[in-house]
């Protein structure tokens, strides 16, 4: 009925509700706090306006009413503080073994890339029920990637990794937005979330065409740019030995510890001088410049491939780089 | 007092028309002149939070890029701003005693040491220009990564630095400028004597504002000069 | 002579002396302890040498001490600031009785607190 | 009756007006100025929407749009709410209201006038040589390498007006600390000077930091620095940080001057005291010191750690506090009062009503889960337009017809008056209410195209729009005629209490014959007899 007319955006993940919940109870509170104060202007309004021989009555004020007014609001306040801060942790804590989506946004378009090869421009083919976790950066200005339907949101900045992630749970087409301004046609950088039902995603998955999956042309990308000239899979080489990184801390030539995440591993390629692994020198090349984002993601997740997934992760997610054991280098 | 508006005070040409008394309108103008310095206070907060946050983060870079700044001039500089402030804080005395000749002559001192100040600025900026250590096109710190092999050096980082140290000093010559054009029209009204013991508001005012920019640069020196210069390992 | 006004006070030309002795030693000191290595402190001592002379331009130069010590009606800033009075107190307050942003606020918490307690006794 | 020497008849000519150092003439400069670019801002916000009207881009290239909005907001913020009330109402009413001759420094409050139209016309300047198209938040890096429109130009008009904003909030705060009358304690205040008190410290102590942020753009722009472009090493969320502390502040700097004018209207028109002055003028301030505690609540999506968006959401729960503090004492002022239904009550009615929205509405978007994803939509605009436009802007228009008669010595015709301020109420709630639901539904801010099925709300708030424009060119025409068909204004029209009304109307240059000595409190208003008629009918 109305077609053009829909008050409510689809909720379409598993964190939609969530926050829908939280907006109908503010939805009620707000109307309930708004109709006591109305009801009382407008009562008191009618019951003392002006008449002849009525003197107003002179009140001071009343500790105890102020005191109220304040508190209970206050206690209101915190309640939904932290319901909206729950709301918040799940949001932005991608359970593991989520599938990791690489995206990099460009002005005025999203290119995305799936762990098993294909990729997508401005549309994003996702199966239901699988965790998506998407890791996402910029080539220029910031953006936002925001999904009204899936409740997600997350600005999107160039030279480092911003993520957000979600579960479909409704097959569909949803808008995908750019909701940070990024210039001329921030309006038209717009595209859509494809979620399918995995048998036909699977079907859409093997009817691309697919150029091998990120972490093989990531591999094909280490071998070409010389990398394992120095970063072996031994105690030898000239660089650090990179299997196993993924994850863990890393212990740094000027005393502080890190933790290797794709940040660390990004601004180790562009520009390797920040940060020195302890016992190394800085003799890596820079790298920024040389390689694009996309190329930038498949080394990372390349690199990622080569630590085994975190213990304790339910089963083997199917999100895992198929190519990963394959890829592993020859001890 | 306020009962009477003062009849006689208003005889004062310095005494404005909606004070009710002198020193209301003297408590009026120190009490606006340091809401001002606070305001300032922000002003430059913000640029030293920017230089607090990526000192934190580069402070290999910054070690460097200071180390590259010239320590004597910086001093020598340091030295100058202080003895500006002292003339300025005999300038007020004389005022208060009201010394004509010798308020002139402490004005135009500070003047000088302002203008000192400047010209040393000038040259150490001249000497970073020279290194094509300014910020843009042909920035380049090839020099410095070249001298420190033993710290590793990000240029772009390095950059930054200068950047700030750029917009820090800059933003405080720009400060000495304005404060030069306010002594100058100090020196002159003091020239023609309408400054006595009952009126020297003006002085103490822009006395407050010179000391603020000392001050400003009591903090500028530390933190960009001498942010490493012990000996290398 | 009614040009006696309060802040009026001159200071000894020597005090100024001084205080420009002890700032230019201290900017010789902050120099030459950066080339010593003491670790993380270097940074500690340039700053705190920075806030002393710093402390020492605004209590003498800026004649900020010599204001705080005095306190009549007026002029003076950091104590006025923080004094201390019941708001309700109402017999102060010419127009040139002293700022009183924190009194205010003090003054108020005593008055909460005071009508609670009253409340909760009757 | 004859003619009385006010400050409007004792010197004529136009350097009279352009060297004036009398607060109540600058505050006409001032009043004339913000006129004129709160119709610039008003133009462009017609343009957007009607571009909006259709879903597709037809009437304006995307480019124009950008700038339109961006220069709506630019115009808008510091060109007009910024200094609406306190430039207008707080000059001229400050001292007056306080029993002083005239702001502590006249040449510096001129000062700043001139500061302010010297910005005004940088950013005509760059508005017509091509305008600006980064948003008025300049987010780097596109305000800084991206961009190839007139950001240094409108970075400085804004640094300029900044200054001038400055001025005027240092001459309050010392006018407010020094000049007092006799007898006027802090705590007989009157409760809009509390307001003007808080305003000015946010004033003094914000705007210092979004001069230099600006001043950092327009270096990175203009020198090749690097420190806020990623691509030369530097962190584009330190400019949001930064920007935001000003920004987030300056919200409370438009929205303080105008609880000022509704606390001091309420209590004339319901012939009481103020419930709860402590309470009133505690929570100004309060409201002023947690206003800058709060900025990164702009930022929950912008790449800020976890916890840092925990604490800023707390936080931002703590300064509805005192806001809901005022909106209770207001509503129980009313109670047992003698409530009469002038234009500047009605105003102040509607200014209740669509403030509690707004507040109400930013509980929605401090809630971090629903944050995510109503920030940076229509929500959040609908928001701050309930704040700024719902809030400021009521403020401003019950202000101006609040103290018209003191400040030009004529009535305003009455009937008209309601009549424009329940269009302006109806105008503005077809207009904004629409937008909170395009929010929950998903439609981006500054999209110059969007999906058809937003079409049918974006029709509403562009209609309402049209009425909104309407009841603002009213009370401009009115107050206009009023000047000289209007009749001439008794001292205290309304039976306030306030010292401004016990002047005369308009007042002389030195406002008061002599200095008054204040032995009541504030709000006095048993001993102050009601007018006999409230108001002067037709």
């Amino acid at each position: 009925m109305f077609d053009n007319f829909p008050l409510w955006p689809t909720a379409a993940s598993t964190g939609a509700g969530n926050v829908d919940a939280l907006y109908i109870f503010l939805v009620a509170l707000s109307s309930f706090m708004c109709a006591a104060i109305f009801t009382m202007i407008i009562v008191f309004a009618l019951r003392y306006r002006r008449r002849k021989g009525v003197e107003a009555e002179q009140i001071e004020g009343s500790t105890v009413l102020e005191i109220t007014w304040s508190a209970v609001p206050l206690f209101i306040f915190l309640f939904i503080f932290v319901w909206g801060a729950a709301i918040y942790f799940a949001e932005r804590t991608p359970p593991r073994g989520a599938t990791e989506v690489y995206v990099v946004a460009k002005q005025w378009m999203w290119k995305l890339q799936h762990p098993e090869g294909p990729r997508e421009i401005n549309e994003l083919h996702v199966p239901v029920g699988r965790d998506v976790k998407l890791i996402m950066t910029s080539q220029d200005v910031i953006h936002s990637f925001y999904v009204p339907s899936f409740r997600i949101k997350q600005d999107v900045l160039p030279g480092r990794y911003t993520t957000a992630w979600f579960r479909a749970i409704k097959p569909g087409t949803y808008h995908l937005f750019c909701a940070e301004y990024c210039g001329t046609m921030h309006s038209g950088m717009i595209g859509q979330v494809v979620v399918m039902e995995p048998n036909r995603y699977e079907a859409w998955l093997s009817g691309g065409g697919t150029s091998g999956s990120l972490a093989a042309n990531g591999a094909s990308m280490f071998q070409q740019l010389g990398c394992p000239t120095c970063h072996r899979s031994d105690t030898q080489g000239r660089g650090p030995n990179l299997v196993g990184v993924f994850g863990k801390p890393v212990h740094l030539e000027d005393g502080r510890t890190v933790i290797a995440d794709e940040d660390y591993i990004r601004e180790s390629i562009v520009a390797p001088a920040a940060k020195i692994v302890s016992g190394f020198k800085p003799i890596m090349p820079v790298f920024q410049g040389l390689v694009s984002e996309e190329q930038l993601n498949a080394l990372v997740v390349y690199i990622k491939s080569l630590s085994p997934p975190p213990s304790g992760s339910a089963g083997q997610p199917s999100g895992l780089p198929a190519g990963a054991e394959l890829q592993q280098p020859k001890e | 007092m306020s009962d009477s508006p003062g009849a006689v005070e208003t005889q004062k040409p310095e005494l404005l028309h909606h004070f009710s008394s002198a020193e209301q309108q003297r408590d009026a103008s120190t009490f606006g002149m340091w809401l001002f310095l606070a305001t300032e206070i922000m002003f430059f907060g913000g640029m030293f939070c920017a230089y607090l946050i990526y000192r934190y983060w580069y402070y290999n870079e910054f070690a460097a890029g200071s180390r590259s700044i010239n320590i004597w001039l910086g001093t020598i500089n340091t030295a100058v701003l202080i003895c500006s402030s002292l003339t300025v804080a005999l300038g007020v005395r004389a005022a208060q005693m009201g010394k004509r000749k010798l308020l002139v002559t402490l004005l135009l001192i500070t003047m000088v040491f302002g203008v000192a100040f400047l010209g040393i600025k000038g040259v150490e900026w001249y000497q970073k220009f020279e290194e094509h250590h300014i910020p843009g096109n042909s920035f380049n710190v090839d020099d410095i990564i070249h001298d420190y092999p033993q710290i590793h050096i990000d240029p772009q980082h390095e950059q930054i630095f200068f950047s700030l140290y750029f917009a820090m000093t800059g933003l405080h010559a720009l400060h000495m400028v304005i404060g030069l054009g306010i002594f100058t029209f100090l020196t002159y009204k003091a020239w023609k004597g309408v400054y006595s013991p009952s009126y020297y508001t003006p002085v103490e005012v822009g006395g407050l504002y010179w000391h603020f920019v000392d001050i400003v640069w009591i903090y500028l020196f530390p933190l960009l000069y001498l942010i490493d210069r012990k000996p290398l390992r | 002579m009614s040009e006696h006004i309060k802040s009026e006070h001159v200071m000894s030309s020597k005090m100024y002396y001084g205080i420009w002795a002890a700032l230019m030693c201290l900017t010789v000191v902050t120099a030459a302890v950066s080339f010593v290595d003491l670790g993380p402190l270097n940074t500690i001592v340039a700053l705190v040498i920075a806030t002393f002379k710093a402390l020492l331009v605004v209590l003498f130069f800026m004649h900020v001490k010599y204001t705080s010590e005095k306190n009549d009606q007026g002029g003076n800033r950091i104590r006025d600031f923080l004094a201390f009075y019941p708001a309700g107190s109402q017999s102060r307050g010419l127009h040139d009785t002293p700022p009183q942003l924190a009194p205010c606020a003090c003054g108020l918490t005593c008055d909460i607190l005071r009508a609670a307690l009253r409340e909760a006794i009757s | 009756m004859a003619e009385r020497e006010t400050y409007l008849n004792k010197e004529y000519g136009i350097r009279s007006w352009l060297l004036t150092t009398d607060h109540k003439r600058i505050a006409l400069l001032y009043l004339i100025s913000i006129t004129f670019f709160f119709f610039i801002g008003g133009f462009f916000a017609l343009l957007i929407r009607l571009e909006l009207l259709t879903p597709a881009g037809d009437l304006v290239q995307a480019d124009t749009y950008n700038k339109l909005f961006t220069m709506h907001g630019m115009v808008m913020v510091f060109f007009f709410l910024i200094p609406s009330i306190p430039a207008v109402l707080g000059n001229f009413l400050v001292p007056l209201m306080i029993g002083a001759k005239d702001l502590a420094f006249p040449r510096i409050n001129l000062l700043s006038w001139y500061l302010y139209v010297i910005a005004g016309i940088m950013m005509l300047h760059s508005i017509v040589t091509g305008g600006v198209d980064t948003g008025w938040t300049f987010y780097t890096p596109f305000s800084t390498a991206f961009s190839n429109t007139k950001v240094i130009e409108a970075g400085l008009a804004i640094f300029v007006s900044g200054f001038s904003s400055i001025l005027t909030g240092l001459n309050f705060v010392v006018t407010i600390h020094r000049m007092r009358a006799p007898g006027m304690t802090w705590s007989r205040l009157p409760l809009f000077i509390w307001a003007h008190y808080a305003t000015s410290i946010i004033q003094l102590l914000g705007t210092p930091v979004i001069a230099i942020t600006l001043v950092l753009v327009v270096f990175e722009r203009a020198f090749n620095l690097g420190i806020f472009d990623p691509n030369r090493g530097g962190d584009p969320l330190l400019f949001q940080h930064l920007f935001w502390f000003y920004s987030h502040p300056a919200v409370y700097i438009m929205i303080l001057p105008s609880m000022g004018v509704v606390t001091e209207i309420i209590p004339c028109f319901t012939r009481k005291r103020i419930f709860g002055y402590k309470f009133v003028a505690a929570s100004s301030i309060g409201i002023a010191v947690l206003g800058f505690l709060v900025w990164a609540h702009h930022m929950f999506v912008a790449g800020i750690s976890l916890y840092s968006a925990l604490i800023f959401s707390l936080l931002s729960y703590l300064v509805a506090v005192p806001s809901a503090i005022k909106v209770f004492n207001w509503t129980a002022t009313m109670y047992k009062g003698s409530i009469s239904f002038t234009t500047p009550m009605l105003y102040a009615f509607g200014f209740i009503g669509l403030f509690t929205m707004g507040g109400l509405t930013g509980l929605f978007l401090a809630a971090l889960g629903i944050d995510v994803h109503v920030t940076d939509t229509y929500f959040v605009i609908a928001h701050f337009h309930y704040i700024m436009v719902g809030g400021a802007v009521m403020g401003y228009l019950a202000g101006m017809h609040f103290w018209w008669p003191k400040i030009s010595g004529r009535m305003y015709p009455e009937w008209l008056g309601k009549f424009a301020a329940l269009i302006v109420f109806l105008g503005f709630n077809l207009t904004f209410f629409p937008q909170f639901l395009l929010g929950y539904m998903g439609m981006p801010r500054r999209y110059w195209q969007y999906p058809p099925e937003f079409q049918v709300l974006n029709v509403l708030s562009t209609a309402g729009s049209t009425i909104l424009a309407v009841g603002y060119i009213l009370p401009m025409i009115y107050f206009l005629w009023s000047m000289r068909y209007g009749e001439p204004a008794p001292d205290n029209p309304w039976g306030a209490s306030g010292l401004e009304w016990t002047t005369q109307s308009p007042p002389t240059t030195f406002n008061f014959e002599e200095t008054p000595e204040v032995t009541w409190e504030a709000y006095d208003y048993e001993h102050i007899p009601a007018p006999e008629e409230v108001p002067v009918e037709r």
